[in-house]
């Protein structure tokens, strides 16, 4: 696939899976506003998935559509960072079974959604004027969102011994996953190159100020960071997308030729 | 006395009763109890429909359908909100659900099986709720009469928004026609149900109609949704499990058969079969949130002291 | 479908569910031994699965194998008990999350397994030669599955307060379920018409007194019964097969026409 | 010592220890702490294999698969057994695991990504675990050995199995084949790296020659490995991922590239890819079993009990 395509797709499946992640926590979240907070930001992520899908079919012509890049792609050809994908708790295998932890869902939403305000930001002046389109409402959009998650971090992390612990252990299990923010795959490389995309690595004092500011807060620790930089954004991911693929995707692919 | 009499006055003039003015008990519970039930129907019927959000088959579906599951719990806010108005808090009414006390529609205790069920429960569900829900716009009460206003504005676009999906998988493959019909198999005398027993069998509709709270009877309607949906039914191209539905020209309605309303009443007595299902997932979800409200209410807390320490 | 076929189905259908669910503890299990107690029953209930699902493809014809049987068809095409497709946990909705329960397991190992040793003795004298000669083989591993969940029923019931506490919960949850035992579909009612399948009605009392006398030893109680009799046996299922042929046969209808 | 003497003897005659022999408290540690370490293995290398037993492709291969993470299971048991025969309880050694104080093989720590990793896993990770193993067989101390002859039988059956259900997959669909080629590409390395550090680095070595409980050295089992798995890779039309790799007919072996040994460091450190993963759900699993251990003991306790009280 061209560059400006596999970037698009980075983005896109940035978004849907971690849409797919935050919707599962609809009819079950620990208070009725939640359940709506976190259906609101799955909604907003998936509709920048949508755009974006739809922006990489329109360069990619020939019968691509939104819904054959989010569903006929196989785990290996995803694009998202691994940190995305992760299950609502703490590190266990792709088939174990666990409760949702909500510190999990909070700390993921402000690692992410710190880094895009200023991806999004930069985006808006993206050589690809679709791509800057989409990136001044998911701006917005993500705004919110950090607001939202940054609101509760500090709550678990300043509020109870049980809270503050859960939230630590979410930042312990989360923050290494970050790293992989800050290498370049090919394609952000290519897209840099080409004025689509942007500099993730140029982000990363802004992201720290942001991340370091709130755990402050929050009175939270920054664990320090020695370990494996995950490589799902080049399409090695962990045990838990496949999981989450199949699901998503099994009943689209059990009706190949199916229009909804 | 001269309260009641102003109250009965008011009532009988279809005016609005509001918070602050002075009601009998029996009125206040009968609404506390209806408001909340509403409430719970609505939260409880997240889960049904929130089943298949993760496998929804098209990004457009799928964004429809949280946006409508989102609605679900918008809506249990405002009647939430409405019957707070009367004295009950949320938590004394989740409390309430939870116990097993309060009840929630019986529609939600059955299970959704395939993609199809989601536009069903959006074309006949929600038809039958509107359809009961319609006339309480004009309910006495006036908070709740306005939330009903805004739940069935929104209502209407849920239910259009089934019916539509619906249509387009009738469009689609034999597989997607079959899901379709097995949906409402499955759904249509359920649905029929929801309106309760037949009027003959439904001692405290009288009361209910003389406080204004209740406006029309359960089997008018009935009537009234069956004669609207066998045209949409025809439409869609989908059979009515039901043997006996035909035209009736003398009556100006649709004859139809009987409902089995010992397996309703089993239901609304918790025999169904997702009752269990649906009131441990809401307990596990209070439960497992306690720690995150916790957090809040603690932060909270120490926010306010650290306001009154700088202020000191 | 032809009657034996669907009673063969049935039959198979049970097998390959609730040896999917035994699987699903391989490497969580509570002590390796049980880890590998469960494999084992696991591993003899997929031996069922395949043998009753080749003699169905048999009768069918065509092109009908084991695989397309087991993976091929949909959750309503289903007959298996809906019992043995919950997950390992209370009553819950079909996607909720949570951790998974061993009492859950024992309890519908045992219930199902009390109830097979009677069903696959009688079997052994079906009309069927090929599905009598399954159940001779079946016997001897139900058996053995009964006596491991019958101990640690009892050791549960009859261990800590903990433990009772588990048991007893994962009796009344799962006890309403096997109303669907005793009621008669149409296969089934064919299938005892051809002396080819077992009328299980009859082997009620000595279901209820096999349980009834676990039960005792074990300090359990066993619930009334008024409540929703299920009817996954005739296709009509819960929320959770979806899911757990989602699972199953996602990779496979993934790769249609491909031989593993 | 006399003891001592006679122990180097036995050693030095390839003799076997037996549990009630005596031996140097180092010898006695440095088997704990390989069998430990190498039972250890087998549980947690259930883990990535077990992954794909839910959605294994076939019924066949789902029996395959579950009996083989079954063995494992086994494995462990019989190494555990033997561990104990020196003096250190299960429990002892599972919080040597749960602690992070004891380690066990680093290739568990990659994750399997899709369904051609269980063959590969098979081919390779049992293939080079075998390499490591046959030698054991012949270890000086007389349980471990005699439980490597049992383990290293079963591995070879695993890894023909393994191979196996390549061989299928490589004549299938492209799809089919790529999963293979991909499987190996991440696999190879980490396979080789299974052998330990170069002879050169790994100052352990000779100390276990001595006692009979290493035979050959890493360096050549590397070699033996490569040597005997090309032609095989050759069969199945899969490319290794070495530029390097080619037959030197002066040496009589093949030559191979640069293994990054400090990523293997790194992930033997704790920081791969599944460390975290594979450690946790083995202390879930422990923790969660609690009650059910204690049930058990219980049980026993009460039965113990009431034979006493019979008795009497």
């Amino acid at each position: 696939m061209s560059t400006p395509i596999d970037y698009l797709l980075h983005l896109a499946d940035n978004a849907v899976v971690l849409g797919q992640r935050n919707a599962e926590w609809c009819g079950h979240g620990p208070i009725l506003e939640e359940d709506m907070a976190l259906a609101n930001v799955s909604l907003d992520l998936i509709g920048q998935a949508r755009l974006l899908y739809q922006r990489a079919a329109e360069l990619k012509g020939g019968d691509a559509t939104e819904d054959k890049l989010a569903y006929f792609r196989g785990p290996h050809e995803f694009r998202n960072y691994t940190l995305l994908e992760l299950p609502h708790h703490g590190a266990l295998v792709g088939y174990a079974a666990a409760d949702r932890d909500y510190a999990t869902t909070i700390v993921r939403n402000f690692l992410y959604s710190a880094l895009m305000v200023h991806v999004w930001d930069g985006l808006q002046q993206s050589a690809d004027a679709s791509l800057a389109a989409i990136a001044a409402k998911s701006l917005k959009e993500t705004s919110y969102h950090l607001h939202h998650s940054r609101d509760w971090l500090v709550r678990m992390g300043d509020g109870t011994e049980e809270s503050h612990a859960r939230a630590q252990a979410a930042v312990n299990h989360l923050m290494p996953y970050t790293e992989e923010f800050w290498t370049t795959s090919p394609a952000e490389g290519a897209a840099v190159a080409a004025k689509i995309g942007i500099d993730v690595w140029a982000l990363r004092p802004a992201w720290d100020a942001l991340v370091n500011e709130a755990l402050a807060e929050a009175t939270l620790t920054r664990p320090n960071f020695h370990g494996y930089v995950t490589e799902g954004k080049i399409g090695l991911h962990s045990e838990h997308l496949s999981y989450l693929l199949g699901e998503m995707q099994g009943l689209a692919r059990a009706h190949p030729g199916a229009t909804w | 006395s001269e309260q009641e009499a102003a109250f009965e006055a008011r009532i009988d003039a279809d005016g609005r009763i509001e918070p602050q003015d002075w009601m009998p008990e029996a009125y206040r519970k009968t609404l506390v109890r209806q408001i909340s039930q509403h409430a719970h129907s609505e939260i409880v019927g997240m889960l049904p429909e929130g089943n298949w959000i993760s496998r929804a088959p098209s990004l457009k579906r799928k964004a429809i359908l949280i946006a409508k599951v989102q609605d679900e719990g918008g809506h249990g806010l405002y009647l939430y909100s409405a019957a707070e108005t009367l004295g009950t808090s949320r938590d004394q009414m989740l409390e309430g659900l939870h116990s097993g006390k309060a009840k929630y529609s019986s529609i939600f205790n059955y299970p959704t099986l395939n993609w199809a069920d989601v536009g069903v429960i959006g074309w006949l569900v929600d038809g039958a709720a509107i359809m009961n829900q319609v006339p309480l716009c004009r309910c006495s009460y006036g908070p709740y009469a306005r939330a009903m206003v805004r739940v069935c504005k929104e209502e209407s676009f849920h239910q259009r928004q089934g019916y539509e999906a619906l249509l387009v998988m009738m469009k689609g493959t034999d597989e997607q026609r079959a899901m379709v019909q097995d949906a409402v198999n499955r759904y249509w005398w359920k649905c029929l149900a929801m309106f309760g027993p037949p009027d003959a069998d439904s001692p405290h509709s009288a009361q209910g109609m003389r406080w204004g709270i209740k406006r029309i009877s359960n089997d008018d309607l009935r009537q009234k949704f069956i004669d609207a949906t066998v045209p949409q039914a025809k439409v869609l191209g989908v059979t009515l499990p039901d043997p006996d539905l035909k035209w009736n020209e003398a009556r100006g309605h649709y004859d139809y058969g009987q409902i089995d309303w010992a397996e309703f009443w089993n239901t609304v007595e918790g025999n169904g079969p997702c009752n269990n299902e649906r009131l441990a997932t809401r307990v596990k979800a209070h439960n497992d949130g306690q720690w995150v409200r916790d957090a809040a209410q603690a932060y909270a807390r120490k926010q306010k002291e650290r306001a009154l320490k700088e202020a000191a």
